[in-house]
């Protein structure tokens, strides 16, 4: 199972990449713990998380072909 | 999320003062309008710690952003008795001085096109997943924080 | 009263909105703005017991109304952090869905900016000495009444 | 003695002019009623009275050359 991960903001200066794949998570959680594991500064920023373009307050569970996206604070306009 | 295709707001640099004057031209037609409400977000050339702002560069999660605004779209239209609302954001990078946000409401009368246009722009800053980053002048940027 | 000479606001005929645009245009060179907030009046093609008003005539004792501009300007300068604020206002005969009045405030934010716009054309409407003829399509008229 | 008068918006419906000159009155109260005797219509409309451009709300005493204007409400904008 992949899901498709996207970043943006100031979290691409932890990444250093704006989008990735990631394999066998299976909830946002495993995915977030993961993505700690992979860049640990992302532990430490303020960040809200979208699953295919809704926003989640909640552990949720990630279909095949999930889309999450790491959104911090907007500051458009 | 709404059933239509949502309409795009982002523009590649700059807004040009000339297509809002366009705009506003536009409208003569519709004589049901009484009154115009325009926001205008221009780039401030902020001083942060001695580096001043030349620019500002926008990113944005388009396909989110854009089901958003569809969406306040929605709301503003159901709140207030409006005869159009336009709405135009930069993407790119913008330099100080130059136009990075274009929001435009009519009504019949002046309340309605005002009072639209001030949540519009509210809700833009709040909700719209986009980004500031604050390019200085020497060397440098820092991600802006909208107030 | 204020001692120096009041600024004109007054405008023969409509205002152009590529005036808007030229207006807005001027303002990049202000780096310290950050927003700008504007208001139009157009002139609205009302149903008046069947009859269509097709323009409004604008007349005004304009000694008097820029001697009160002024004061208007001076309260809301002390009011508000602007940068700026312009003020135009149409006198002659002004056809359905031409702009007939054009204010405009500046400022390094936008709450100041949109609160002093707003504020300028309540104080305009309800202030100024100025009247409108509203003028049917087929013959006749009718004196405007502001809400 | 000479007052300038001004009239605007529908008040000029019912005067036919947009300034006249009045001779004799001393202050405010004289020169409405010299008015109402001309003009019986003004009687019943509702205008404020400016001299020399300000607002007054009681009867002034008027200098030679005095303007006074009868404003009926403002429907600018």
């Amino acid at each position: 199972m992949t899901t498709q991960v996207l970043f943006f903001g100031q979290l691409t200066d932890i990444t250093g990449t704006s989008s990735l794949k990631m394999e066998e998570a299976t909830d946002t959680d495993q995915l977030k713990q993961a993505l700690y594991s992979q860049f640990p500064g992302l532990a430490a920023k303020n960040f809200l998380v979208s699953v295919n373009q809704q926003v989640i307050t909640d552990k949720t569970k990630l279909q095949p072909n999930s889309t999450v996206a790491l959104l911090p604070p907007f500051s458009g306009g | 999320m709404s059933d239509h295709k949502p309409k795009n707001i982002f523009v590649q640099g700059p807004i040009n003062p000339a297509f809002i004057g366009e705009s506003i031209a536009k409208h003569a037609s519709n004589t049901k309008i009484g009154g115009h409400s325009i926001f205008l977000g221009q780039v401030r050339a902020d001083e942060i710690s001695g580096k001043k702002v030349a620019a500002i560069e926008y990113t944005s999660y388009q396909e989110m952003a854009l089901e958003k605004m569809t969406e306040i779209r929605e709301a503003i239209f159901a709140k207030y008795p409006l005869t159009c609302m336009h709405v135009y954001h930069s993407l790119g990078v913008i330099k100080e001085g130059e136009i990075c946000l274009f929001v435009f409401t009519s009504s019949a009368h002046r309340k309605p096109a005002i009072d639209a246009c001030t949540e519009c722009v509210e809700r833009i800053k709040a909700e719209l997943p986009v980004w500031g980053k604050e390019l200085f002048e020497d060397e440098g940027y820092q991600w802006k924080v909208n107030q």
